[in-house]
């Protein structure tokens, strides 16, 4: 097997390894609480104890703990769609049918949030990296000192209130608009859904793009160091040359596993964000499901954005080995 | 004077926070065209960023005072885009180190077309017969076209950036310890092949090293450097086998070689200053077994002797040559 | 001096896998050194020189084979006897500017070895510090010096001090000058050489530089590719070298300029690249495809290192003759 | 079912008709859940959002009967109900001609199937409280608008039970559901309600009403509804401003903030929660009656003299509340209250005085001590958000009075299990009691006591205040059907309560509804403040819906945003080229 | 000496070595900005009862009050004064913010440096579950574990510190690694250091800048996670940080009755923290490694 290929499959293995633990905490941090799920909605509900019982076997809370782990492996894992079990709060709708009804609206905002600030912070770390002590530089320095010392939340709030309460400019929160109704996927309905995820995005994207250009930026002014960028500047190359195939194409590597490590950062600050705008994401699910106590749901979320952070993380490992060739070609 | 590159009193001068470093010191140099020149000393010294400075790179916040003309053009004062084409058109570098002067994520034949192509209107095509001519000059095979460079050993990478320093048909060859890193039957290729192609563009090269054999065997002319400032220039043999100014002379004491087995070879003793505010007298004075009261008073003025050398010391030490 | 003073490796091998493939550091060194010798390793990068002196020090792990000291198999010393070596035999590394922890001052760098080693008291400490420095030829203020205060030259001779703390019988030293301007390095060598002369010990030095290599030690090993291709008395190796590749490498060592150079000029084999070889696919001798002496077997059968006369051996089908 | 349903329907047709303009537009309505709906399962709604789910199915499913906020009941499918002397024999009288939205008849049909349902599926019957598949020994429909309910044993809260609690389903849709238990609700349900949901997908979080024709009293006059569903962060009063939505429940503290808004209207009614914005009527204060010194009952009565209830309705609800009563009912339920209950009107010198007076001793510190000298330092259990303001004044008054006491924030599972073993000092709750006397009398009540750390298991849950009289009188009151004898059982109990004090009742929330003027015209004359459901039923009384609710982008604040940002641009880039240049 | 060796060697020494961390601090313009910014900030925290005029429990006046003389911020829904809250609240935050980072920097440094110095089978085991927690979004972890223990301070004490050591032991890790290839450490061993000596006393020394910076930011992750829970309700309420504040500000419909200001300054005054405490990491970071500088060198 050539090196690249034992790179991956290194890389493959470790992912593998990461889940599996990540499976097992997953199962065991809720189990860790003394209290009974079944009791906390007979609480809320005032339920009689012949239902008490009834629902605690009917999410087989009154089998082995291991059996219980066993189960939840065979189920997670052997099974396609993922058996995730029944949420508490929504019962019967089973977790999968949740998730999957939240997961694409997370997917369209933090993705497209991550590319766009990706981008733009990239291409910021670049110019700065390669005019360090510039304006844009220094501009860049303090921006992302302060965004990078206050809370997401809180630049949401702040947003929302001049964006949309005072301003009036985009709506409050939600995905789309309470009164449309034609139909999914029409023109008007993108239109829509758009104009809603503006706000959050934009939020998302003030907070994250420093954080890229920060890296690139760090990561350039060790590379404009290097002996070959003084090299490209000695060969009169162009411009264009020396930003895209010397500084971008040599910054961009540490800057692709980070995205990676960066997306569950994302993906976490983006639940704040989904709740400030109400918009209906993983987050304000999961944010649910806490504080209903909805094991099931919290662990079939928590498996699907493991899930989705670590398949990243491959994924970043993969790209950056093929965009590295000392890695592919050894 | 018509030298292809002539330096006047150029000082390049590094900010820090611990004060100004003066890597160049007032260097007035004139290097005849067609010759090697080869510019010798120790690590400090300033022969780097000498060569640098040849093609007008001064990194922020760097600058430099005196005269750059190289092949009759102002160096400091050219335009962005003027600078541009001016470098390896005119003048090119064979880098230190060629290990790291690669672009370590694009293939050899990338970034030798790379260079011909940014500085004249060729196809890709073209630019690569072009690359694949080159790579022949410099005895590669055209597989190397399509390796990256960590596929490439030390002396494979430093004829790459040898042919890539021949591409444009540069006046100018900086060739900056560009042997340093390599075994010693890699560095004789190299070498050779160096000479070879030199040979056949018919540039003028500026060599810049540490090793006096290496000088001694390549250059019709050398500068001797220290901290900052030449210390002695003239006809490489004649500095070489009677040395004028003590440093030279301690230098080459100190240099072991494999004919000084079995004798005592004496290092120069103390250590030299911080670059940092330097003195304003010679600089080699307090290490000097020669100096004198004026040694510690003024910096002495260029002395010229007989045999066309310049001597920058009170006390030069080849009498015979004085004129 | 008593029999079985002396360290001995028997068959030792190291591997490294590197770039995803193995590659033997080591192959089966086999070599004796008094404790009172003043030997050195010559080899270019990557013929295992470094490795057999961290080999030796216990510093690598051995693939294969044994080392013994003074009779003791080192692969099987316990803690005490691995402290009791220490002290006995002490290494100067490579780069002078790493070897010193930026985080303590001399005095606490030289009373490392005397605290963990001897057991002294902080006031004998302090007081065999001073000692040292005043064998070095440094001032006793240096005690409360950083690193960062220190020249290379200066750090240099301070890791010598701290090797000699513990009163040691011998000394690794590797590539001790190669990080030094000339003009230091034969400082640090003449001080090498003056200590053990003074106190009877022996040492190991590690270099690339034949020049180096002859001026300081009395018996010369020649390494490539792992292997040890040559170990003779100093004087006769260079007068009359027996291994191509030690030819090869005497011949490009620096001469003093005036000195007449005979270099061998023709490579290998004529048409193959020397920077396209790798020497550890080859099955038989590894310098076979760069050689000029190069028989039929070379390629099929590794050469065993032979006695060649006047206590020298030689690993070599076709050995040159003795002058 | 748990909840009354959503501001809908009517039982009284003149109110109705008083408003004849037939409406277009939508109304939108904001109601706080804590998830999406993916469920409309009649039958099944776990958790928390089981109440919201419960509001929006109540659009389109309606019960037999309904119930005026004083307690008394009131038709709605049932047009009249009767029982027999010794309360085992109901019967629910249908209106006439009723029709399901499809065009279906509505009819006696139809209740025996959904009762049926929950006889064959007892989880039915038990997830939502109203538990009547074990009392009922048969349902039968006597004709086409009269059914029969024989009961197992006598038992007079009956009529809520079945008349409130349970949805009447379309026989003609759910006869051909073949698994009930996995059914999550339909598109289009075939409603009886005044409305119809419109292509409604689970985990939507807009759901889409539309007027039902064949409703019992007429289309609804408002074509259209539209409800999100908020997260309990959303920021209500934002929406309102910006006349996102029309129509929502604020918190307290929101509509203080929006009453000097002159573009917004504030409407409430009585006995729904406004605490946490979900289903929170009441706030309790629980002790833990088993437990020394909260099972001596001078010390209940003196922590409830020294809690200020009026204070905490003023400042934790902002005024939107009533302050509790000590017999245990919702103050609103009149006609079950006796007059000249003990109460313990706030005093904090008379607490201290009473707790002195069987030995608790001044501390060093100012605060009372055990009668044996060592410190009394009571902790309130809440699980913090806005209980926590309730309990932060609760701590003020006790220290008021000499009680040391603090706020404990835990979590509900905390709550829960302290609840259980009785290892607690004092607990506050929220409760979400429907106002029955059975329903809400007799969680507090057990006639043996559980020692504390043991699991309580007894019904409904963990009281540990036992008082056999109380037990006695409710157990009485389930067999005997005159409201008479009813009355004064529960008046006995309520009596024996109120001076025992295990708990003490601290407010009664009001349920806020605030409204955008900007898109509702005239909606204060037609519901002015006091307006009470269900008299003067909302849908059918609103004015038009101003046709223009139009968008809520300012477009001239678009245009200046991007011309500006385009500016910052402009000007970043002109910068950075001068320097360059 | 190379370009590369001096940049290298520059990360550990300093222009002076015997100078105190604080004296250098002081050399550095931003370092001295964040130093004054801190010890303004700790001097409110320290004074808070001194400084604060009412205690932000007591019901002092009538409920949402606007911003007044006798009360800068207004009074919250319960007629608490709010500037009172704040001043409380700097304490809280900045004691959550240190005692966290403290918990953080043990933790991290000696996970990573027993990882990186042992190798093998226990750096392996290690760095495999630091993997995890660094893949799992550690906000949404947080918020889980800490409605599981509770609100109140010392959950969120426990996560945060349980969240936050991770990404420092990796670096920590990857700093072993590469000071444990420097020839002082081997130097250290042939001197016959044992292992304890040269993990703490010759590798520790040598990232005690890289330890304090991050300490530093770590102070800043770990209030804005404290806010990001008390965002969600988990921070007690019944002690003020800058979180709570805000979280009332927030359930409060604050910008109808208070305007701004009840919920800007408690962003801003995380975002002064921040910033300072960024600046003094920065000066760190411009001792230790220069690509933290803007200014060119």
């Amino acid at each position: 097997m050539s090196a690249y290929g034992r790179f991956l499959l290194r890389r493959a293995v470790y992912a593998v390894i990461t889940f599996f633990i990540a499976l097992v905490m997953i199962f065991i941090i809720p189990r860790l609480v003394a209290v009974n799920p079944v009791d906390i909605i007979a609480a809320s509900q005032q339920l009689p104890p012949s239902a008490i019982r009834q629902l605690t076997v009917e999410f087989g809370l009154n089998k082995p703990v291991y059996v219980q782990f066993l189960l939840y492996l065979k189920n997670v894992i052997l099974t396609f769609p993922p058996n995730l079990g029944f949420s508490y709060e929504y019962y019967p709708i089973s977790v999968w049918k949740l998730i999957s009804i939240s997961l694409p609206w997370t997917l369209f905002l933090v993705g497209t949030s991550v590319a766009i600030s990706a981008f733009l912070g990239t291409m910021m770390g670049l110019y700065a990296g390669m005019n360090r002590g510039g304006i844009l530089d220094r501009m860049m320095s303090y921006a992302a000192m302060t965004t990078q010392s206050l809370p997401y939340f809180w630049i949401a709030i702040v947003l929302q209130i001049l964006l949309a309460v005072v301003l009036r400019v985009f709506p409050i929160g939600g995905a789309i608009s309470i009164t449309d109704v034609s139909p999914p996927y029409s023109l008007p309905w993108i239109q829509d859904v758009v104009y809603h995820a503006l706000l959050p995005m934009i939020t998302i994207v003030i907070a994250t793009t420093p954080v890229y250009s920060i890296i690139m930026r760090n990561t350039l002014v060790d590379i404009v160091r290097e002996d070959y960028m003084v090299a490209a500047e000695a060969k009169g190359l162009k411009k264009s040359t020396l930003y895209n195939t010397y500084g971008l194409r040599n910054g961009i590597l540490p800057v692709v596993s980070l995205i990676a490590v960066h997306f569950g950062y994302v993906v976490g600050g983006a639940l704040l964000v989904e709740i400030v705008f109400s918009y209906p994401g993983v987050g304000t699910l999961l944010f649910n499901a806490i504080l209903s106590h909805d094991y099931p749901l919290i662990q079939g979320i928590f498996f699907i954005l493991a899930i989705t952070v670590i398949g990243a993380n491959f994924i970043a490992d993969v790209i950056y080995s093929y965009i590295d060739p000392r890695i592919r070609y050894t | 004077m018509s030298g292809i590159v002539e330096l006047a009193d150029l000082k390049i001068i590094f900010p820090t926070s611990r004060g100004d470093v003066n890597a160049v010191d007032g260097v007035t140099l004139s290097v005849e065209e067609g010759s090697v020149f080869g510019i010798a000393g120790e690590s400090g010294c300033g022969k780097t960023t000498i060569g640098l400075a040849l093609m007008g790179i001064i990194r922020k916040p760097g600058r430099s005072e005196g005269g750059i003309r190289v092949n009759g053009k102002d160096v400091s004062s050219m335009k962005d885009e003027e600078q541009r084409l001016f470098r390896w058109k005119e003048v090119s570098m064979v880098f230190q180190g060629a290990m790291n002067s690669l672009n370590p994520v694009k293939n050899i034949g990338y970034q030798i077309a790379e260079v011909i192509r940014d500085h004249s209107q060729v196809t890709r095509q073209k630019s690569m017969e072009m690359a694949t001519e080159l790579l022949k000059k410099v005895r590669l095979p055209a597989t190397i076209l399509d390796r990256f460079p960590h596929q490439l050993s030390g002396g494979q990478k430093q004829r790459v950036v040898i042919a890539m320093a021949i591409a444009l048909n540069p006046k100018l060859i900086i060739a900056d310890e560009p042997t340093t890193a390599l075994d010693v039957v890699s560095q004789e290729y190299v070498l050779q092949m160096l000479k070879a192609v030199v040979e056949a563009s018919n540039s003028t090269v500026v060599l810049i090293s540490h090793d006096l054999s290496l000088l001694a065997e390549m250059c019709d002319y050398i500068a001797i450097m220290y901290l900052g400032k030449i210390m002695e220039t003239g006809r490489a043999e004649d500095i070489l086998a009677n040395p004028s100014h003590p440093y030279t002379l301690a230098l080459l004491d100190s240099n072991i070689t494999i004919d000084k087995r079995g004798k005592k070879v004496e290092s120069i003793p103390g250590y030299p200053p911080s670059p940092i505010n330097l003195p304003r007298n010679c600089r080699f004075s307090d290490r000097c077994a020669f100096a004198t009261s004026e040694c510690y008073e003024s910096e002495p003025p260029p002395t010229t002797m007989k045999d066309g050398r310049t001597v920058y010391c009170y006390h030069p030490r080849y009498e015979d040559g004085e004129g | 001096m008593e029999k079985g003073e002396r360290i001995e490796l028997k068959e030792a091998s190291v591997n490294y896998s590197t770039g995803g493939r193995n590659v033997a550091a080591l192959d089966g060194v086999s070599i004796s050194i008094g404790l009172n010798e003043r030997v050195s390793v010559v080899g270019e990068s990557g013929a295992g020189k470094t490795t057999l002196g961290r080999a030796v020090l216990g510093l690598v792990r051995l693939d294969g084979g044994s080392i013994e000291f003074m009779g003791k198999d080192m692969g099987r010393m316990r803690r005490r006897a691995i402290l009791d070596f220490r002290r006995q035999v002490q290494p100067v590394f490579q780069d002078p500017y790493d070897s010193m922890n930026p985080t303590q001052n001399v005095l606490q760098y030289l009373s490392m070895p005397q605290r963990f080693l001897m057991k002294s008291s902080r006031a004998e400490m302090r007081e065999k510090s001073e000692s040292l420095l005043e064998t070095m030829g440094l001032e006793s203020d240096m005690l409360w010096k950083y690193p960062h205060q220190l020249s290379g030259g200066q750090k240099q001779r301070i890791a010598i001090a701290r090797a000699l703390a513990t009163e040691p019988r011998f000394i690794i030293a590797d590539e001790p000058t190669s990080m030094l301007d000339a003009s230091a390095a034969a400082g640090i060598l003449n001080l090498l050489r003056k200590l053990a002369v003074e106190r009877d010990m022996g040492y190991m030095l590690v270099t690339h530089n034949m020049g180096v290599a002859a001026y300081s030690a009395d018996r010369i090993i020649v390494m490539y590719s792992g292997r040890v291709v040559e170990d003779q008395k100093t004087e006769s190796i260079v007068t009359s070298p027996r291994h191509p590749y030690t030819s090869v490498l005497i011949g490009h060592a620096p001469v003093s300029a005036g000195v007449a150079v005979n270099r061998p000029t023709e490579l290998a084999g004529s048409d193959a690249d020397p920077d396209a070889i790798d020497p550890w696919k080859l099955a038989g001798c590894r310098y076979s495809a760069r050689c000029t002496r190069r028989l039929d077997e070379c390629t099929r059968v590794v050469p065993e290192l032979k006695e060649t006369g006047g206590g020298g051996r030689a690993a070599c089908h076709n050995p040159l003759d003795a002058e | 079912m748990l909840s009354t349903a959503f501001f809908v329907s009517a039982s009284d047709r003149a109110t109705a008709s008083t408003s004849t303009t037939s409406t277009s537009g939508t109304l939108t309505v904001g109601i706080v859940s804590p998830g999406a709906i993916t469920n409309l399962n009649p039958w099944l709604a776990g958790g928390q959002s089981a109440i919201t789910t419960d509001q929006l199915r109540g659009l389109f499913y309606i019960t037999l009967l309904l119930q005026a906020p004083n307690g008394t009941l009131m038709p709605q499918l049932a047009q009249s109900w009767s029982s027999n002397a010794n309360a085992t024999v109901y019967t629910f009288n249908l209106r006439p001609n009723m029709e399901w939205s499809d065009g279906t008849p509505l009819n006696a049909s139809d209740v025996v199937f959904s009762f049926n349902v929950l006889l064959q599926n007892p989880l039915f019957d038990t997830l939502n409280g109203f538990l009547v598949a074990s009392l009922i020994k048969k349902v039968t429909a006597l004709n086409s608008t009269a059914v029969r309910f024989t009961l197992v044993h006598p038992f007079s809260p009956f009529l809520q039970y079945a008349g409130l609690g349970k949805y009447i389903v379309p026989a003609h849709v759910f006869s051909q559901v073949s698994n009930l238990s996995n059914y999550t609700g339909s598109a289009n349900p075939v409603s009886d309600g005044p409305y119809m949901l419109v292509n409604w997908s689970a985990g939507a979080t807009v759901l889409h009403y539309k007027a039902n024709p064949h409703f019992y009293l007429g289309k609804p006059k408002i074509e259209n509804i539209a409800v999100e569903l908020l997260s309990p962060t959303a920021n209500i009063p934002a929406l309102l401003q910006t006349g996102e939505i029309t129509l929502a429940q604020p918190t307290p503290s929101q509509v203080a903030g929006l009453k000097g808004q002159s573009n917004i209207g504030v409407s409430f009614s009585p006995g729904v929660s406004i605490l946490s914005t979900y289903f929170d009527p009441a706030g309790l204060l629980m002790f833990d009656d088993a437990l020394y010194p909260y099972n001596v009952t001078l010390v209940r009565q003196a922590i409830a003299t020294s809690i200020n209830r009026t204070q905490i309705v003023d400042l934790a609800l902002n005024s939107y509340g009533t302050a509790g009563s000590q017999g245990q009912l919702p103050t609103s339920l009149t006609q079950w209250i006796p007059p000249n209950l003990p109460n313990y009107t706030f005093n904090p010198a008379k607490a201290r005085a009473m707790l002195q007076s069987i030995g608790f001793k001044n501390g060093t510190n100012g605060y009372l001590e055990f009668p044996n000298g060592t410190a009394w330092q009571p902790q309130i259990m809440d699980t913090g958000g806005s209980a926590s303001s309730v309990v932060s004044v609760i701590v003020q008054n006790l220290k008021a009075a000499g009680i040391d006491a603090s706020e404990s924030v835990v979590t509900i599972g905390s709550i829960v299990k302290g609840l259980q073993y009785g290892n607690f000092d004092m607990i506050l709750l929220g409760t979400s009691r429907p106002p029955i006397p059975d329903f809400v009398l007799g969680v507090f009540v057990t006639n043996s006591v559980t020692p504390v750390g043991t699991q309580e298991l007894d019904y409904h849950g963990w009281a540990r205040w036992s008082n056999a009289t109380v037990w006695n009188d409710l157990n009485q009151a389930r067999n005997v059907s005159s409201f008479t004898q009813q009355y004064n059982l529960y008046a006995n109990a309520q009596q024996i309560m109120a001076q025992q004090e295990p708990l003490v009742t601290l407010y009664y929330a009001q349920n806020i509804w605030a409204y955008s003027n900007a898109t509702i015209h005239g909606w204060s004359k037609v519901a002015p403040q006091g307006y009470q459901f269900p008299q003067a039923p909302l849908l059918m009384a609103l004015g038009v819906p101003s046709a223009s609710s139009g968008s809520p982008v300012n477009t001239t604040y678009l245009v200046i945003g991007v011309i500006a940002v385009l500016a910052i641009i402009g000007v970043a880039v002109y910068a950075v080229r001068k320097r360059k240049g | 000496m190379t370009e590369s060796r001096s940049r290298f060697a520059r990360l550990f020494h300093t222009e002076a070595g015997t100078d105190t961390v604080l004296l250098r601090l002081l050399h550095s313009k931003s370092g001295l900005v964040g130093i004054f910014i801190l010890a303004a900030l700790s001097a409110v925290a320290l004074l808070s009862s001194f400084i604060a005029p009412y205690s932000p429990y007591a019901i002092v006046a009538s409920p949402y009050l606007p911003p007044s003389q006798s009360h800068l911020l207004g009074t919250d829904g319960l007629g608490r004064d709010i500037f009172s809250q704040m001043i409380y609240g700097t304490r809280l935050s900045l004691e959550i913010g240190f005692v966290s980072a403290v918990g953080i920097t043990v933790i991290g440094t000696v996970v990573g440096v027993v990882s990186g110095f042992a190798g093998s089978y226990v750096d392996e085991a290690l760095m495999r579950f630091v993997d995890v927690m660094l893949v799992i979004p550690s906000i949404a972890f947080m918020i889980f574990v800490a409605t599981i223990m509770g609100p109140g301070v010392v959950s969120v004490l426990t996560v945060i510190i349980v969240f936050g050591w991770p990404p420092l032991s990796r670096m920590i890790r990857s700093q072993t690694l590469s000071i444990k290839r420097r020839g002082f450490v081997e130097s250290a061993v042939v001197s016959g250091s044992p292992r304890y000596y040269t993990l703490f006393r010759v590798i520790l020394p040598n990232m005690t800048s890289l330890i304090v910076a991050n300490a530093m930011l770590a102070v800043i992750y770990a209030i804005i996670a404290d806010a990001s829970l008390a965002f969600i309700g988990l921070a007690s309420t019944n002690s003020y940080s800058w979180g709570s504040v805000l979280y009332n500000a927030q359930i409060e419909g604050a910008i109808y009755h208070n305007g701004m200001l009840w919920i800007t300054l408690p962003g801003v005054a995380i975002a002064i923290t921040g910033i300072a405490m960024t600046l003094i990491a920065r000066a760190f970071g411009d001792i230790t490694d220069p690509r933290f500088s803007t200014e060119g060198r």
